[in-house]
């Protein structure tokens, strides 16, 4: 593999985890917004050279998927709920910016010591996109856990999935790619169906998640 | 290799032709029929040669399981038929929402066979999601406020878990790729088996972390169980019993597939621990969250939480002995909890409440139904002569000689969820008959004429796997019990 | 052994009759009178066994687990609990057989509520199975069938328990049993699992074949004195005995605390003795302890009792004291290699295990027959019975005085042997076992001057005296079957207390398997009516010659007194202190509590924290004063509190569990996730 | 022949005890008069009792059953067989090896019951106390006096009182300190079991502090008559078994004569002389105890023996 290929991919990665970085940095829904279209747009790129350089077409379906859905349709899908539901606009935090970041940089660290062993045989590509996707997949989690908001929850759950197409793409020659992340994209589309269902049906007032389970099973 | 494109296939068409079908009495009809079709496909399997082809894997670690899952399928689409009856009678369900039923019933079974057989990482990854999937809507079915909540809940926990669970396939191919090349191979079952010994172990192993998670969640390992319990108790009951006796079979098959490999790598961690821990858990958890349990299918959900934890627990122990009494409490658990969710529902459709300090003497008021439920929960329980003795005196005794400080747990554990069920069958099959406003059967608004031929089906079962194992069952047991180390 | 299987496959097949036919009046009949017939086959075999030698009866059957298969085998050991279990089992049918009638006029068969003897559940398809599970455990020869066939038992008499269980203490009590039954069988599991080792080696020959290391050798004996002793009724395990034995209807009481405490001993035994080989000295110093203190314990608790059912479950825990403490005997003396004081010890408990499912049969009988007649089984309501039912104070006279120790009944014989045995200690050369012996033989010495002080007690205010209630003094002798029912043990507990040396003679196969000697070996001359076993101190005794030289005074005194006394009699009112007339409750005569007071005072205070409360009229006030008794048993605050309670808290704290957001549950998940992340990146290094 | 003999003595013995029985009794009352300075009855009067008594006619309670009726005789044959295998005057008695001191400790054991259950047969509150608190003695004072049967036979080697007759009288045992132990431990619970100050008054009608007699209160005419007698019975039996294990010198042993024999019947007589003469003293020198302290009493009387049994382990090295 050339040395552009390798650092043209390694720079899209690391795009794609700042942004992730940028995610948990926000503090209002738009921009939360927008730094996931920004997200789905780096990851969109690197699937897109990934398919070039290794010469995998299937992985253009992967990218143009990506582009339509992440960061077109969804976001846009987002912000008119938003809009509609008259959700505040501000994010609540369960965890306080400051001490979410450092979490978030532990992460990271934890999955580079995790892919230190990784030498024996495989390429420098694996490691560093071993790395990168799997500090995606743990910072999308913690976005979920430490923020009220479901807006901002459903955003973390997608890049969690931002961070499992990293290193989908980031692989050589994995198949099946294309269907699992269509597969993936219709459990996304419950939730968003689900938040509009769920108003619509007017059974909770607010999207905030410990208004919804105020029925918690056995409270009686 | 055609007879699995059958099983798999039945369910599928079953789920189309459903989807169109009105009328709930011939859909649950239907419904039967393509389960039993199923069913007779999936007993052919018996007869073959166990095969391996790029889309599907019979060996024998999933023939049983393959059977199993068709056998409750049929049984309960059998209950199912009956408790829908009642629903639409007393107006909780209608027609549409049945036809929708019936249609994800039949789906939920194929993604579950096609979980089962696939010889793929990903299809079977595919599979559980649309388990997950399907599973979320039935269990929606009431739009009760408490449905809707049990559905969310089961499907962001379920989401998350499933999503971690992707990771860890996608991980697993990128351990694989190296030393098989890319392509298909490097996440296929069979070929993965033949070279997962060179796979250099640290990306095995983080991958297995995320698969343990991903599935595990799925299981409803401790402390990932949340969703179960809800989802168990808001459902219809058909769906609690193949929840309960199914798809968590089919995510600790995924999970141990994996467990599989890393047996035969031999230079990754040992997964032993991490189960055992997750195990022990559980059971300990489960068993304390039993006491405090109002709602009874809730409460059998817990002890499903119970139990996946001992199973848990045996892959953990691992060695032939506990292995072969982790497979052997699957298929018991299964078919025992999915019997006690029949006789429950019924229960629960006869008393009109869920809350077991309503229901009460269910031996006076309905006696072929009580005592079916009191020997559900006596074979739940561990007590013999039902299967679950047989696997729990294994793994009991094998612990013991070999960990004794393991054992000790896993008994306080056993004994603690052997208290709380005791304390609740007591009270649901025996004392004064209770139900209604402690009227029994004169207010019962409307008759209950379900049918109690699948639960004491699997009673029977259980019966009889408690004193004699067929030998092709014990053959298979004991060849997987090597397997997964 | 193919009859004795056939015999259990009929039990089921009874079992299954009275499923089916359980609504028919003819049902009854078919139960008892089939549970009878295969009892007595089994029986008879068992005897024969015994009698004739020969080699072990043995059997594979092709279930159970599959790599081992179900092994059966019948020793000389197993046939001696066959044959008491199984004359349990024909007596308990007998008089079950009358006793369901009785209630079945009673009630009408309808669901009528008097205290203590209604019966919802089934009792019919249930007691073959309790048969047969008890059987079935005698027979077991691995680990897989034995642990099936407990736990198979426990579950029946469990739900026989809970056949009365619309009566507001069952299913407390029920609950309790099946727990400590499980906790029992787990504990068994355990020692099981180190005598199989890891290879899973179930079959008791196998285990024979390897005799477990020290350290795990040890293990196996606290496991089965916990395991075994729960059901047995060790204290401080015995909680759940004294309220689930009463529980059940008479004969299935009779049967739990005949019989099947009997079983426990069986497994006791065959694994102390039996399966784990050469016995180490401090073995039999523990049982032995348990023992001590569970027979003195045991009547203390049973002096306390107003029920009469739950005083008769407190003796049998005295009883298995006392019958431990022969096993505990047997075993210091095995491992002090005198194996024929070994056999005298353990022909004493195999005795006392004979004598007490004879007398405790009897006696429960006799408190369903007091149940059937007066619907009480509260002291405090009965008296005067044995005006009213002649035929049942005799029998149960009978019974009360055996299980008191009083020659020339078999209860004294067991006794003797067991002193005998116990003053076989100077033959033993660890100090602290000879001072041990001593204790315990004071003990001993102890529950059985306390346990006739606790049959005179049940006995004079239950029968004796005048009837404390309406119902009592109303009461009718029962039925012709229930007295037979009783009859048979009353017989049996005469002769074998007169002749004893027969019985002990179809012990010594049992007695060479487990100690290789028996208890006559060198003695010459042994006559068959004689008792004079073998041991470096003792005597002998002869229950034959003791009765018939009491006949023969007996006669010589009445013949003389009444050739020189004077005949007449006048029948006249007794002083009552001024309250005579015919209303019970004005009565002035002792109660239950009032008798239990100074061995109360002198016992009870410290132990049991026993207090009485006495509601003293005022003078000049007519109303009769009260005494009532307050009371803790110590192992109930040991033994079921504390875990209790900790399970309680637990449950408490893990149930915010169910109780959080999916936000909370997803950060549990994450967490676990980096821990689990943590540890392979831990590990790895 | 020896069996013949063996017989013989049996039967002797039998009608010796029966007829020394109330001659104890007058003996110990008339020393115990005198002592505090009353002339006192005869020592025959107690034969005139029983007499007069057995030509009374019978009063029964109403509600007394046959049990009430027949435990007379039911406890006298019992006392009196248990008399009668106490050696006395010979140790070549039929019955010896039919019944040891075990056995006869049970057969004490056996009067007690029944009499306790006829005390409780009428129905009346006198009958239950002294019930009552006869088998709270007796529950302590039985494993003591198995307590002390225990230290003696594990000297001798046998419970058998022939032998331990014999035993002592070789002169191998010595002086002991266990024996001593024992022996005080044997006469705390000689007085208790028959119902001598300080534990019971054998003379009183109080109700509080009864015990014996409130038990046998309703009884009259021949029925008393016989209990009388099995009292008396019953104290000659506890001195002939002090004597007979801690002092039983004199006492005719296998192979001697018929002399030997007769010899045995004198100082059979000469010992129950004075031992009669030291329960007298002892009653008169001291104080009825409260109910309640009789638990305390006897259970220093089962420790004693207790300590018995173990100081013969470390004298004995046995």
């Amino acid at each position: 593999m050339s040395d552009l290929g390798y650092d043209a991919a390694h720079m899209l990665g690391a795009v794609v985890l700042l942004m992730s970085f940028a995610l948990l940095y926000q503090r209002r829904l738009f921009s939360l917004l927008n730094v996931f279209t920004m997200q789905a747009l780096a990851l969109t790129a690197t699937a897109a050279w990934q398919a070039y350089s290794h010469g995998e077409p299937h992985l253009y379906i992967t990218a143009l998927l990506t582009l339509v859905l992440k960061a077109i349709l969804i976001p846009v899908a987002l912000h008119r709920i938003v809009v509609k539901m008259k959700i505040h606009r501000t994010i609540e935090p369960a965890l306080g910016i400051g001490l979410t970041m450092v979490a978030g940089v532990s992460l990271v660290t934890l999955s580079i010591l995790l892919v230190l062993p990784v030498t024996a045989d495989a390429t420098a590509l694996t490691r560093e996109n071993l790395a990168l996707s799997l500090s995606v997949v743990l910072l999308g989690l913690l976005m979920m856990i430490s923020r009220r908001n479901a807006v901002s929850q459903v955003v973390g759950f997608m890049s969690i999935e931002n961070g499992l197409i990293l290193a989908a793409v980031g692989v050589a020659g994995m198949p099946l790619v294309v269907e699992m992340s269509v597969a993936f994209s219709v459990m996304v589309a419950f939730i968003i169906f689900g938040i509009f269902l769920f108003h619509i049906r007017e059974r909770f007032d607010t999207l905030d998640m410990q208004k919804i389970e105020s029925f918690r099973g056995e409270s009686d | 290799m055609s007879a699995v494109a059958v099983i798999v296939a039945t369910p599928l068409i079953g789920a189309a032709v459903l989807a169109l079908v009105p009328g709930h009495r011939l859909g649950a009809r239907l419904n039967i029929g393509f389960s039993t079709v199923t069913l007779l496909a999936s007993l052919v399997l018996f007869g073959l040669e166990p095969s391996s082809g790029a889309l599907f894997v019979v060996d024998a670690f999933n023939i049983y399981l393959i059977a199993l899952t068709a056998f409750v399928g049929l049984t309960t689409s059998v209950f199912s038929a009956s408790y829908i009856a009642h629903e639409i009678a007393v107006g909780k369900l209608d027609e549409r929402k049945l036809r929708f039923y019936h249609a994800m019933y039949q789906a939920f079974m194929f993604t579950m066979l096609l979980a089962l057989s696939a010889n793929n990482l990903g299809v079977m990854w595919v599979a559980v999601e649309g388990a997950t999937l399907t599973t979320v809507l039935m269990v929606s079915l009431y739009r009760t406020a408490a449905s809707i909540e049990a559905a969310w809940k089961y499907f962001i926990l379920c989401g998350v878990g499933i999503a971690l669970a992707l990771f860890g396939t996608i991980l697993m191919y990128m351990a694989a790729q190296p030393v098989m090349g890319p392509g298909m191979a490097a996440m296929t079952w069979t070929e993965l088996m033949d070279h997962v010994a060179k796979i250099s172990p640290a990306i095995l192993n983080l991958a297995f972390v995320f698969l343990l998670i991903g599935y595990g969640t799925k299981v409803g390992l401790a402390p990932l169980h949340a969703w179960l319990p809800d989802a168990h108790a808001e459902g219809p009951t058909p769906i609690s019993a193949v929840l309960s006796g199914l798809l968590l079979n089919v995510a600790l098959y995924a999970v141990l597939r994996f467990k599989m490999l890393l047996a035969a790598n031999g230079q990754a961690i040992a997964p032993g621990p991490l189960m055992i821990a997750m195990g022990l858990a559980s059971l300990l958890l489960a068993g304390l969250m039993l006491y405090r349990r109002r709602d009874v299918k809730r409460f059998f959900a817990y002890s499903s939480i119970e139990h996946m934890g001992i199973i848990t627990f045996a892959f953990g122990m691992g060695g032939p002995l506990a292995n072969f009494a982790g497979l052997l409490h699957m298929a018991m658990h299964s078919l025992t909890k999915s019997a006690i969710f029949y006789a429950v529902g019924h229960a629960v459709q006869v008393t009109g409440t869920q809350r077991m300090d309503r229901i009460s003497g269910l031996t006076v008021s309905h006696p072929a139904l009580g005592w079916g439920l009191l020997a559900g929960v006596v074979a739940i329980a561990g007590l013999p002569p039902f299967g679950v003795f047989m696997s729990e005196f294994l793994l009991v005794t094998s612990t013991f000689a070999r960990e004794p400080l393991l054992a000790l747990p896993l008994v306080v554990g056993i004994l603690v969820a052997f208290g709380a069920l005791v304390l609740r069958v007591q009270q649901l099959c025996f004392g004064a008959p209770g139900g209604v406003e402690g009227g029994g059967a004169s207010v019962e608004p409307v008759p209950v004429q379900g049918t109690l031929v699948p639960l004491y089906a699997h009673l029977a079962l259980v019966l009889v796997a408690g004193v004699w194992l067929p030998g092709p069952l014990v053959a298979w047991f004991q060849t997987v019990a090597a397997l997964l180390g | 052994m193919g009859l004795v299987v056939s015999a259990i496959a009929f039990l089921f097949a009874v079992a299954v009759a009275g499923a089916v036919a359980r609504r028919l009046p003819q049902a009854p009949t078919v139960v008892y009178g089939g549970t009878a017939g295969a009892c007595a086959l089994i029986a008879l075999w068992a005897a024969v066994r015994l009698a004739g030698g020969g080699p072990d009866a043995a059997l594979v059957l092709p279930v159970g687990l599959p790599w081992i298969q179900a092994h059966l085998r019948a020793d000389a050991l197993s046939a001696v609990f066959l044959m008491v279990v199984n004359i349990g089992g024909i007596t308990a049918s007998l008089f079950g057989w009358g006793y369901e009638r009785a209630h079945h006029d009673r009630h009408g068969g309808s669901h009528g509520g008097s205290h203590g003897g209604t019966q919802d559940g089934p009792v019919l398809p249930l007691y073959p199975l309790f048969l047969a599970g008890m059987n079935m455990v005698l027979i077991a020869a691995d680990a897989f069938t034995f642990l099936l066939s407990w736990e198979f038992m426990s579950l029946a008499s469990w739900l026989l328990v809970l056949s009365t269980h619309r009566e507001p203490e069952t299913p407390k009590a029920a609950r309790l049993y099946i727990i400590m039954a499980s906790f029992g069988t787990a504990c068994l599991l355990l020692a099981f699992g180190v005598l199989a080792t890891a290879h899973g080696d179930y079959s008791f020959a196998a285990i024979r074949a390897h005799a477990p290391a020290a350290g795990a050798a040890a293990l196996v004996v606290v496991l089965i004195l916990l395991g075994a002793g729960s059901k047995a009724g060790l204290v401080p395990l015995h909680v759940w005995l004294p309220l689930a034995h009463p529980a059940a209807p008479s004969h299935v009481s009779a049967l739990m605390s005949g019989v099947m405490t009997k079983v426990a001993v069986y497994a006791m035994i065959r694994v102390l003795f039996d399966l784990l080989g050469e016995p180490e000295w401090w073995w039999g110093g523990v049982t032995m302890g348990f023992g001590a203190l569970t027979a003195v314990m045991g009547v203390l608790y049973a002096l306390m009792q107003d029920d009469v059912k739950r005083l008769l479950a407190y003796s049998t825990v005295e009883n298995i004291g006392a019958i431990v403490i022969a096993l505990g005997l047997a075993l210091v003396f095995k491992a002090a290699h005198t194996p024929v004081i070994a056999a005298l010890a353990l022909a004493a408990a195999l005795l006392h295990v004979v004598n007490h499912s004879l007398f405790k049969s009897l006696l429960f009988f006799a408190a369903g027959a007091m149940l059937t007649a007066t619907g009480s089984r509260d002291l405090n309501r009965l008296g005067g019975l044995i005006h009213r039912m002649p035929t049942t104070a005799v029998l149960a006279l009978i019974g009360a005085a055996a299980i008191s120790a009083l020659p020339p009944l078999n209860g004294f014989v067991g006794e003797w042997l067991l002193f005998q045995a116990i003053l076989n200690a100077p033959a033993l050369s660890a100090w602290s076992l000879k001072i041990e012996i001593a204790v315990v033989g004071a003990a001993l010495a102890l529950a059985t001057a306390l346990a006739g002080a606790c049959f005179v007690r049940l006995y004079g205010i239950a029968f004796l005296g005048r009837p404390r209630s309406r119902a009592a003094g109303e009461a009718v002798e029962v039925g012709r079957a229930m007295r037979l029912g009783m009859a048979v043990p009353a017989v049996l507990c005469v002769v074998l207390g007169v002749l004893p040396t027969p019985l002990i003679r179809l012990f010594e196969p049992a007695l060479r398997l487990l100690v290789e000697a028996g208890p006559f070996d060198g003695r010459a001359y042994q006559p068959w009516f004689w008792l004079a076993p073998t041991s470096a101190i003792g005597n002998s005794y002869n229950g034959l010659i003791m009765l018939v030289v009491i006949a023969l005074l007996s006669v010589v005194l009445v013949l003389g007194i009444h050739r020189k006394a004077s005949d007449r009699v006048r029948w006249s009112i007794p002083w009552g202190c001024g309250f005579d007339g015919p209303d019970p409750a004005a009565v002035t005569q002792y109660t239950a509590s009032s008798f239990g007071q100074p061995i109360r005072r002198a016992f009870g205070s410290t132990v049991f924290r026993a207090r009485d409360h006495v509601d003293m009229p005022a003078p000049g006030d007519t109303r009769p004063a009260r005494l009532s008794v307050t009371w803790t048993d110590p192992a109930w605050v040991v033994v079921v509190e504390p875990p209790a309670r900790a399970v309680g808290w637990l449950a408490e704290k893990a149930n915010r569990l169910q109780f959080m957001t999916i936000r909370r549950y997803l950060t549990l998940m994450f967490l676990a996730l980096v821990v689990l992340l943590v540890m392979v990146a831990v590990t790895q290094r | 022949m020896t069996l013949l003999l063996a017989t013989l003595h049996q039967i002797l013995q039998m009608l010796l005890v029966l007829t020394l029985a109330p001659l104890l009794t007058g003996w110990v009352r008339l020393v115990k008069a005198r002592l505090v300075g009353r002339r006192g009855p005869s020592v025959l009067q107690p034969y005139r009792d029983l007499l007069r008594l057995l030509r009374k006619e019978v009063v029964l309670a109403r509600n007394a059953s046959w049990l009430f009726r027949s435990v007379p005789y039911m406890m006298f044959t019992a006392i009196w067989l248990a008399a009668g295998l106490v050696p006395v005057f010979t140790t070549q008695l039929a019955l010896a090896p039919t019944a040891d001191l075990i056995a006869l400790i049970a057969l004490l054991g056996s009067a007690r019951f029944f009499l306790a259950l006829a005390g409780m047969d009428t129905g009346t509150s006198f009958g239950g106390i002294g019930s009552s608190r006869e088998m709270m003695i007796a529950a302590l004072a039985e494993p003591a006096m198995l307590m002390i049967v225990f230290s003696v036979a594990i000297l001798v080697r046998s419970t058998s009182l022939a032998e331990i007759a014999d035993f002592m009288m070789s002169g191998a045992v010595g002086l002991r300190i266990s024996l001593a132990l024992a022996l005080i431990a044997l006469v705390m619970v000689a007085i208790a079991e028959n119902a001598r100050i300080p534990i019971d008054n054998p003379a009183t009608h109080l109700e509080l502090t009864m015990v014996h007699e409130a038990m046998v209160l309703e009884y009259s005419g021949r029925h008393l008559a016989l209990v009388e007698a099995a009292s008396m019975l019953k104290l000659l039996l506890y001195m002939a078994l002090i004597a007979c294990v801690f002092a039983p010198w004199g006492m005719a042993t296998a192979g001697s004569g018929v002399a030997a024999a007769l010899g045995g019947m004198v100082v059979f007589v000469a010992k129950l002389a004075v031992g009669g003469t030291l329960l007298a003293l002892f009653e008169t020198s001291i104080a009825k105890m409260r109910v309640f302290r009789v638990g305390e009493f006897l259970g220093g009387a089962l420790l004693l023996s207790l300590l018995g049994a173990i100081f013969l382990y470390v004298s004995r090295g046995v």
